[in-house]
């Protein structure tokens, strides 16, 4: 379980090998890759900002959530902040399991509570200027799904 | 007390982070936000939708009835959009 | 979207990347490693056996009714046959989507159909001799929820 | 007629693939299954519990009721495990 809040870019593949490396238990890894979006050289670039700690502690307590819920090997969440482009990785969220369906779940769970709990804010540049984008009720729905029945 | 201001908060009130005393009585989270509201009409503007502002204190989301205090620290941010 | 059934190994890493290099569209992208589970050298390695031309025909057929249901940017199958170990890996699913909605839907749905629709048929080595994996019920039911509403 | 066993049909039968023609009057793929179980022991064992077995026409899933003709790809296994 970890958790990693940085300004370089990751390896999705090297983290998802590094998960299963020398463990004959795993026998699922799902992964989400979220990206940033837009026409290349539009100026649809964008910042990312955070409330160092209190970002880390929370991807910690989704985590953990995360572990209390599914019976998981491993997890792992990695969230970038900074400026960033169109095609850049945002975030990796990975989950090891015995099983799949454990694994689907956990992932799912962990961006949807990460998109609405982790404090990070995205402030977009585009051709009128910057702005600050604003949450979706999407997002706290998909959230919320999962404080209903499991 | 320390107060952290993010995103679109900060250009309002006009700092990230500051460092204030606030008077007796002032004991909730609630109550802080009142009495911020108070200081310029860069913090009214900031604190004018209360739906569209969330509170943590240490580093946990809080409400408004949570109790705050000296040694605390206190954020004000609007709804998360990482990911 | 594409299909591959292979004997060696794959990378998930590079296919991964592969599906969003060059290109600004793709904001999600979800990955399904599923791997051999077992104690290392406890015997219990497995052989993979399938039907070839049908096996390749009906993954492109569960990609297509994939790319029917979830607006998809790409997808990509790689499933191996032949000898395997704990800890080898045996299947890649991978999606690409603008939404992560789609994106976690399409793999899933992906891997529950492949899981009772393309033919493969585990033989497993144990320390009473090799005897073929049954099919679960389970699986039967997790393909069978694609069917319901939506 | 190419006719394919896989898995562990293809152990009690005794061959992974063979050509066959069946006589006239097998035109499905329940007749012909009626008519392989007649052929040997190893057969009939193989067919024993229609319930496990799975049929394809030339690579496409099959019902016991389709048709079958002499230029078809045949194919008889368990339940798959895949994945």
């Amino acid at each position: 379980m970890s958790v990693r809040v940085q300004r370089e870019d990751f390896d999705p593949g090297a983290e998802i090998a590094r998960m299963t490396e020398g463990r004959t238990d795993v026998g699922a890894v799902t992964s989400f890759v979220g990206l940033v979006r837009g026409a290349a050289g539009d100026g649809s670039a964008m910042t990312l900002e955070h409330y160092p700690g209190m970002t880390e502690r929370q991807l910690s307590a989704i985590e953990a959530e995360a572990c209390g819920r599914w019976p998981l090997l491993d997890s792992l969440i990695i969230h970038r902040f900074g400026r960033l482009n169109p095609g850049d990785r945002i975030v990796l969220v990975a989950v090891a399991s015995s099983h799949r369906a454990a694994a689907f779940a956990a992932c799912e769970f962990l961006i949807d509570w990460l998109k609405t709990r982790a404090p990070f804010w995205k402030l977009e540049e585009g051709p009128g200027g910057e702005h600050w984008v604003e949450a979706k009720d999407d997002d706290d729905d998909r959230a919320d799904r999962w404080n209903k029945s499991s | 007390m320390r107060i952290l201001y993010f995103a679109w908060l900060r250009g309002k009130v006009g700092t990230g982070e500051e460092e204030i005393t606030p008077p007796v009585g002032i004991a909730t989270v609630g109550q802080l936000i009142d009495w911020l509201k108070t200081r310029s009409p860069g913090y009214a503007e900031a604190f004018a939708q209360p739906g569209l502002i969330r509170a943590a204190v240490n580093q946990e989301y809080a409400k408004l009835d949570q109790a705050v205090a000296a040694s605390d620290e206190v954020a004000f941010f609007p709804p998360v959009t990482g990911g």
